[in-house]
């Protein structure tokens, strides 16, 4: 078993290899333009940042509307810190302390927050969790080593693609294997039913919390990450559209798919860039193609899966019956079921 | 006399959260929807309003009742298009779409009328009406008196008539209000047309309050609106209300006697507290789930 | 009075009821007995337009229910108690019971009929103002059954009504199904405690794994051994 | 490059096509279009057309940065005139400088934008700078003692403003009151009836049209008597706003009624392209393509060394004043002080040099 | 000693006392039954037992020590797990999964374990897949292992909930109406379930059921329950024949 496991560990590690080696040799060959560089950068951002939120909204199954002000927190913690010590240390253990920086305060604030916040459920969670987000952003506005208003410059922009690469990587293994673990089953549990959960003995807070913390660390280091490439910062960043904007990727990838989220991510960051000929009409088009996502696939592209190699055979054989069967439910007026 | 003038100041910022998060409270409580193109509806009416007003010289009340009745075409044929295909979906999702339909309709707002703010006509006479050294703006009395009257209309709609009923009852268990004979797609239509009526309510008169209609009218107060009802007790008409006029007091008052830089983080703050103490709300019933 | 043609039920893959078919005649008690999960429940709740099957009719009094929408068959006078209880569950047991009579118009005789529910269940009297969902199990359950009855069916379709009662209530529900079926109403039942369903029931049907296997008078059924192995615990 | 072996020189243009502030992003484009138009007809420069390329950035730094990059290496632009806000141009000040990119943005207002960068000039005026001369305006010619400032704390431009005046009235007389609001806040009565129990001469609005609109009309209801002052973000009050604008001042880029001749030529033109006046983010957006053709034509190639050289050896006559840029790329010119007069643009005053 | 002890425990809700000054004993290896009405406050005393609800007063004695006032998960680790009325599975994840977030109390692997891979990891992930494994295999359920819990028919998911409630090692169980929704014949196999959980792992069971062939047939003492009092208590046999018990309860 173990074995089997090496094994497909070794097969990813490879495709990760190679899609790490085929990008930057285009990139250095000048296949991809900076332009194409700075996208893959946003992706790569904005998988970290949906992927720790999918922690939280599906595996925890907590709706949350402020994630971006862990971003927030994150990319400032580490901003400030990388500008202190930037004339100290060289570029890669500069952005390595100032990532981790970023993500123990984004952490620590997820912590604080979580404690008290995660007694509540479903939509009172999302209100107390998009009224944090919007504190935050008061807060920084309001203190003066944040720049306030006027935001935080001098930042060096040292975040580059392979960077950024393997840190979603790292990010993503993280997630993966703690998601496959005894306390990925526990948070799992919680999102089933956590009356049920406590009743097996699953300490609830404390996997809440857990979870919680690990997503709130992880979307400072996105923040942190953002920070380092954009080399400016400002409040406005972090408003409520942009936890919306890590939200939808979060739902539209699948909840409980970090497949899901690294395909949404990609087809979500692209989508506002492959729309520039569309001129004014450009976010009237995002927004339509949003909704037609949403109700071609409602469990999200990936639903709770995620994607296997051996699996794909297996697939393709699954979407020929599932076509099957749509029509055969087409036939069926499907419009009145209960949930 | 500052302090009553605040009081004033207060009242009339809550009655118009108020007002808006009735429609809010309404959509949420029957199908539990934190409805994100609430804001977007308001800003239909209000761009409805503003297109009649411009247009016609009909007297407020039928551009009123014209912008409410569109606005709940608008509401319903959102809810068929883009909510029922997903009745059987997770609630999340349905939520994604809401924000998407709310970004539609905002961008169809801005190709169509442009980011500009176009100003609303003087649809209600607005000088104030001066008792003693105080004022009072008639838009806030008549945003006072709707939402009152409207809340008590909603709240014996839902407790006592049959269709409310039927909605409480579609709230809970489509399968269950199915067996009941209860039509459930036409149940929660009109829910939607109720709902999205009173936003467009809400969101003319909020343009004529402040005088602006533009794209984006309906983001601001549709938040404070969830965040009311929330406050409130959210489901409860009741609860909208009172969470509306406790959100404009207590934005009025930080801003006048603790501070305005601060005063989103101290009224959010409150309402964190509040929600940590009561976690249902300012009338919710603290229910523990029967196991 | 029903009459279930050929149908076929999927549950996305998993091919639920396989050419079913069996026929309910006015005024009769008929009863579908079978082990967990063979597909009782989804014959209920395609019968009622919860389900569409993929194939075959369901004609009630002659006329098939495809045309239908699923909360109109409440109309021509079908009720079901589903599985689980499905009560309202903020709402007031009181609230509940006017649910149950949604449809109806004649106000002055309801009156009655609450009355004959909280004699056959006087805990739900008692309980008339709490909201459902804090209610017992078996107090639900009472509800469920009594919500049904305030439409006044001409055919009732009772999914497990049993369930979860105490031992003194069990027959209790028994009695009210000859009581009303005294009243003309006519009864499909779905009973796990096939032995007491048998003794009610006029006809009956067994099913196994989404097939009828068997049918027949019930007296007959209750003497069959194979009947006796598998469902009465004998 | 690409552009040159079409014979054509393409501008960059950034700014919030869609979006709540699509009109700012929109008057620049449609500023340096018509630059651009104008230059074209006249023979273009050293034997090319200019042709502009604008990007939406929806106001976000993200979409900004993505745009900048796509000008450079997808249309490959020579030079950009851009970002409209000063954040996205900040967020793509750092990657300009690595490429060496003549930038000359018309409208970031913000201190940092030019610092340190010796590619990146602009065409309006700093924060401070404005703020600083506003407070200075009310001290010495309508003669306040005492000011209120009310200003936006989530935005740069309006916090920019709100504390440079704030510095220097305090120095002048005494500031009574120093009260933010947020961009999403549309009640401002609560903050106004605070502000008008200390009776001050002067309330300073620095923010946009549509915020300023809606205080100035709040100002109104609640019958407060106070005159107000507001910096360039005030430009178009008199289109929606005359009745509640009447008798307040503004600093600006230039005034409509100015006689020059650039400016009357630049109005009767803009209003023969677009069917409406323009905006003073459409006067900068003209001038900013303006003053970046000279340079290309002084530099004589699209050689950006050369245009970076050039445009800091600018000086010459625009709409928006005489423009000289200091060691910084901050332009060194005068400030119009303008009242608003039975719902016209009267020139008050005109503050030059720094 | 016993090593449940509930004594007069009492709970209210608004006006109504659902449950009043409850006594009970249940001792090592012993089978007890509760029986009473619908709504006698069976789920109710559960439910203060397991730490679902606080009682308004009197006190609950497990393996020695008080549990009054502790978290559900604190009770399930002093010994005493539950099932539910209205099932309550984690309907999403697959029985096995089911039945290994019940298991956790031997698996001592920190998240940095997880997150590393680090061999502890390794080594207690096999002892969970193994010993789980063969715990399906008690239940006859492991051709299940991979099916999601919500698409089991109903009778397994009782059992899949039984099983769930065991792999936390308890010292009692406590059934609330696991006969439910069953035909005789799958009553029958439960029985024997039940018998050779008893066998195996050697524990208290507390049981509410209304199948009284399941009740009478296992349960050494039976406690009866009306309107939150105890009625009666005794043996099978006892009960069976108790005036009070037959009037609100059996019927003639
Ligand atoms: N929602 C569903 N999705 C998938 N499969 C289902 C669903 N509901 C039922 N099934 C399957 O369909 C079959 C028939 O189920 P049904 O509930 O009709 O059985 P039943 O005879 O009522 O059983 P029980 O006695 O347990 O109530 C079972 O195999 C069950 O697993
Ligand atoms: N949260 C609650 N709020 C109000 N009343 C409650 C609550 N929980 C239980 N009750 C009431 O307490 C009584 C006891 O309920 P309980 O569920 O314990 O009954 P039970 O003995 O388990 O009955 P059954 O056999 O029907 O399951 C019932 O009458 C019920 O209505
Ligand atoms: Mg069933
Ligand atoms: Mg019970």
């Amino acid at each position: 078993m173990t074995k089997k496991m090496f094994k497909n560990y070794m097969v990813n590690f490879a495709v990760v290899s190679i899609i790490f080696v085929i990008l930057s040799l285009m990139m250095s060959g000048g296949i991809l333009s900076k332009y194409y560089q700075g996208i893959i950068i946003f992706i790569l951002i904005n998988i970290i940042l949906a992927s720790s939120l999918n922690l939280v909204t599906g595996f925890l199954g907590q709706l949350t509307l402020g994630h971006a002000g862990f971003m927030a927190v994150g990319a400032y913690a580490s901003a400030l810190t990388s500008i202190v010590l930037k004339s100290i240390i060289s570029d890669l253990p500069l952005l390595l302390v100032s990532l981790f920086v970023g993500g123990v305060s984004a952490g620590v604030v997820g912590i604080i927050i979580g404690i008290p916040a995660l007694r509540l459920r479903g939509d009172y969670l999302a209100i107390i969790t998009l009224g944090f987000g919007e504190v935050i952003r008061v807060i920084i506005n309001n203190i003066e080593i944040t720049g306030g208003a006027q935001g935080l410059t001098g930042i060096p922009r040292i975040a580059s693609f392979k960077y950024a690469y393997w840190i979603a990587v790292v990010v993503i293994l993280v997630l993966y294997r703690l998601t496959h673990s005894k306390q990925g089953r526990a948070i799992k549990s919680i999102r089933e039913d956590e009356v049920a959960a406590e009743a097996v003995g699953v300490r609830t807070t404390y996997y809440k919390v857990l979870g919680f913390a690990i997503a709130a660390a992880f979307a400072g280091v996105g923040g942190g990450l953002y920070a380092h490439y954009i080399a400016f910062l400002d409040p406005n960043t972090f408003n409520f559209m942009r936890s919306v904007e890590i939200l939808v990727i979060v739902v539209l990838g699948g909840m409980g798919s970090l497949t899901g989220t690294i395909v949404a991510a990609t087809i979500l960051t692209i989508l506002p860039e492959a729309l520039r000929g569309f001129a004014e009409f450009r976010m009237l088009l995002y927004s339509f193609m949003l909704i037609l996502m949403m109700l071609f696939r409602p469990q999200g592209l990936f639903g709770t899966g995620e994607f296997k190699w051996q699996g794909i055979y297996d697939r393709t054989l699954k979407l020929r019956k599932a076509l099957m069967n749509r029509e055969k439910k087409e036939a069926v007026d499907g419009s009145t079921r209960g949930e | 006399m500052l302090f009553l003038q605040q009081l004033i100041n207060g009242l009339s910022v809550g009655s118009i959260y108020a007002l808006i998060a009735l429609g809010y409270t309404m959509v949420y409580g029957i199908i539990k929807l934190i409805n994100f193109a609430h804001g977007e509806i308001m800003m239909a009416g209000a761009y409805i309003a503003f297109l009649l007003a411009v247009n016609t010289n009909l007297p407020f009340v039928f551009v009123l009742v014209i912008a409410m009745v569109l606005s709940a075409v608008i509401g319903v044929v959102v809810e068929i298009i883009a909510y029922r295909p997903l009745r059987k979906a997770p609630r999340i999702s349905v939520l994604i779409t809401a924000i998407g339909v709310s970004f539609f309709l905002q961008n169809l707002a801005l190709v169509l009328f442009k980011a500009d703010p176009k100003i609303m006509p003087e649809l209600i006479n607005k000088s104030p009406i001066t008792i003693g050294p105080l004022q009072v703006g008639t838009v806030t009395l008549t945003t006072l008196f709707l939402s009152i009257i409207f809340m008590i209309a909603l709240d014996l709609f839902v407790k006592r008539t049959k269709p409310g009923k039927a909605m409480r009852a579609v709230s809970e268990d489509k399968e269950a209000s199915i067996l009941m004979g209860i039509n459930v797609n036409r149940t929660i239509s009109m829910t939607f047309a109720i709902g999205s009526a009173l936003g467009a309510l809400g969101g003319v008169l909020y343009a004529v309050m402040y005088t602006q209609v533009f794209p984006t009218l309906g983001v601001l107060p549709g938040l404070k609106a969830f965040v009311a009802a929330v406050f409130g007790g959210i489901g409860l008409i009741p609860g909208a209300v009172l969470g509306g006029f406790v959100i404009g007091m207590i934005e009025t008052f930080t801003k006048a006697y603790l501070s305005t830089q601060w005063s989103d983080a101290i009224v959010f703050g409150l309402l964190i507290i509040v929600l940590l103490v009561k976690p249902t709300g300012i009338l919710g019933k603290n229910q523990k789930e029967k196991v | 009075m029903l009459k279930v043609e050929n149908i076929d039920v999927y549950y996305d893959k998993i091919h639920a009821i396989k050419d079913v078919s069996f026929t309910v005649k006015q005024g009769e008690v008929v009863t579908l007995i079978g082990a967990n999960g063979a597909g009782k429940t989804t014959i209920l709740k395609t019968i009622s337009k919860i389900l569409e099957p993929t194939r075959g009719v369901v004609l009630f009094e002659g006329e098939p229910l495809s045309k239908l929408l699923p909360h109109q068959l409440v109309y021509l006078g079908m009720a079901h108690v589903p599985e689980g209880r499905r009560v309202f569950a903020q709402m007031t047991v009181k609230e509940n019971l006017e649910m149950g009579a949604y449809i109806r118009k004649d106000k002055s005789s309801m009156k009655a009929d609450y009355d004959q529910i909280f004699t056959y269940f006087p805990r739900l009297k008692e309980r008339m103002n709490q909201p459902s969902g804090t209610l017992s199990g078996g107090e639900q359950q009472m509800l469920a059954i009594g919500r049904a009855l305030m439409s006044k069916p001409k055919l009732l379709l009772l999914d497990e009504p049993s369930m979860g009662l105490a031992p003194l209530l069990v027959k209790e529900i028994f009695n009210i199904v000859q009581t009303i079926k005294k009243q003309g109403t006519t009864i499909l039942l779905v009973e796990q405690n096939a032995n007491q369903a048998l003794q009610v029931a006029d006809r009956a049907y067994v099913l196994e794994t989404g097939k009828i296997i068997k049918s027949g008078n019930a007296i007959e059924l209750l003497e069959d051994d194979s009947v006796k192995k598998a469902y009465l615990g004998g | 490059s690409k552009s040159e072996a079409d014979g054509i020189i393409k501008l960059g243009v950034i700014g919030p096509m869609t979006g709540d502030y699509s009109m700012y992003g929109t008057a620049v484009a449609e500023g340096a279009k018509l630059a651009a138009k104008e230059i074209n007809a006249a023979g273009g420069i050293n034997g090319s057309d200019i042709q502009i390329v604008d990007y939406d950035s929806k106001g976000d730094k993200t979409e900004a940065v993505n745009a900048y990059n796509r000008l450079r290496d997808q249309d490959g632009i020579v030079g950009l005139v851009g970002g409209t806000f000063s954040g996205e141009t900040l967020a793509i000040k750092e990657i300009a400088i690595g490429d060496n990119m003549p930038v000359l943005t018309p409208t970031a207002t913000h201190s940092d934008v030019t610092l340190s960068a010796p590619n990146v000039f602009r065409a309006c005026y700093t924060d401070p700078y404005q703020g600083a001369t506003a407070a200075v305006f009310a001290s010495e010619q309508l003669s306040a003692k005492t000011a209120a400032v009310l200003y936006n704390i989530e935005d740069a431009y309006s916090d920019g403003l709100a504390v440079a005046f704030n510095e220097k009235f305090k120095a002048l007389g005494t500031v009574t009151d120093f009260e933010g609001y947020t961009t999403k806040d549309a009640d401002f009565k609560a903050v106004l009836t605070k502000i008008a129990a200390k009776d001050p001469d002067v309330i300073f609005l620095p923010d946009y049209v549509a915020k300023v609109g809606v205080i100035l009309s709040q100002i109104k209801e609640l019958g407060i008597d106070v005159v107000a002052i507001g910096g360039d973000g005030w430009d178009g009050i008199e289109v929606d706003y005359k009745d509640v604008a009447e008798g307040h001042y503004f600093a600006n880029h230039y005034a409509k009624t100015d006689e020059t001749k650039v400016v009357q030529d630049f109005i009767k033109a803009y209003e023969a392209e677009y069917s409406k006046s323009p905006s003073a983010l459409a006067a900068l957006g003209y001038d900013s393509t303006y003053i970046m053709a000279q340079a290309i034509k002084t530099a004589g190639s699209n050689d950006a060394t050369k245009i970076i050289d050039a445009l800091a050896k600018t000086n010459s006559d625009y709409v928006t004043g005489h423009i000289t840029f200091d060691a910084n790329g901050d332009p060194v010119k005068s400030i119009s002080i303008i009242q608003i007069v039975n719902g016209e643009h009267k020139l008050a005053a005109k503050v030059s040099g720094q | 000693m016993a090593l449940l002890e509930a004594s007069n425990i009492s709970i209210q809700f608004g006006g109504l006392k659902a449950v009043d000054q409850f006594n009970l004993q249940v001792n090592d290896n012993e089978l007890v039954g509760l029986i009473g009405p619908n709504g006698a406050g069976k789920t109710t005393i559960f439910n203060m037992l397991t730490g679902v609800y606080l009682p308004s007063g009197g006190d609950i004695v497990l393996d020695g020590k008080s549990i009054v006032g502790k978290k559900p998960y604190e009770i399930v680790k002093m010994g005493a797990s539950r099932t539910f009325q209205n099932i309550r599975l984690f309907k999403e994840l697959t029985v096995l999964d089911n039945i290994k977030i019940a298991y956790h109390h031997d698996l001592h692997y920190s998240t940095l374990s997880s997150i590393l891979r680090l061999p502890s990891y390794w080594k207690y992930e096999k002892i969970a897949q193994e010993s789980c494994l063969e715990f399906l295999d008690l239940f006859d359920m492991r051709d299940y292992a991979e099916t999601l819990a919500k698409n089991l028919p109903y009778g397994k998911q009782r059992k899949l909930e039984i099983a769930r409630a065991l792999a936390t090692k308890p010292k009692i169980l406590m059934l609330d109406e696991p006969a439910a929704g069953m035909n005789p014949h799958e009553t029958q196999e439960l029985m024997e379930t039940i018998s050779l959980i008893r066998k195996n792992f050697n524990i208290a069971i507390l049981l509410i059921e209304h199948d009284m062939s399941l009740v009478m047939g296992i349960c050494e003492k039976i406690v009866v329950l009306d309107y939150g009092r105890v009625i009666a208590e005794g043996t099978a046999e006892e009960t069976k024949n108790n005036k009070d018990v037959i009037r609100v309860y059996l019927g003639e």
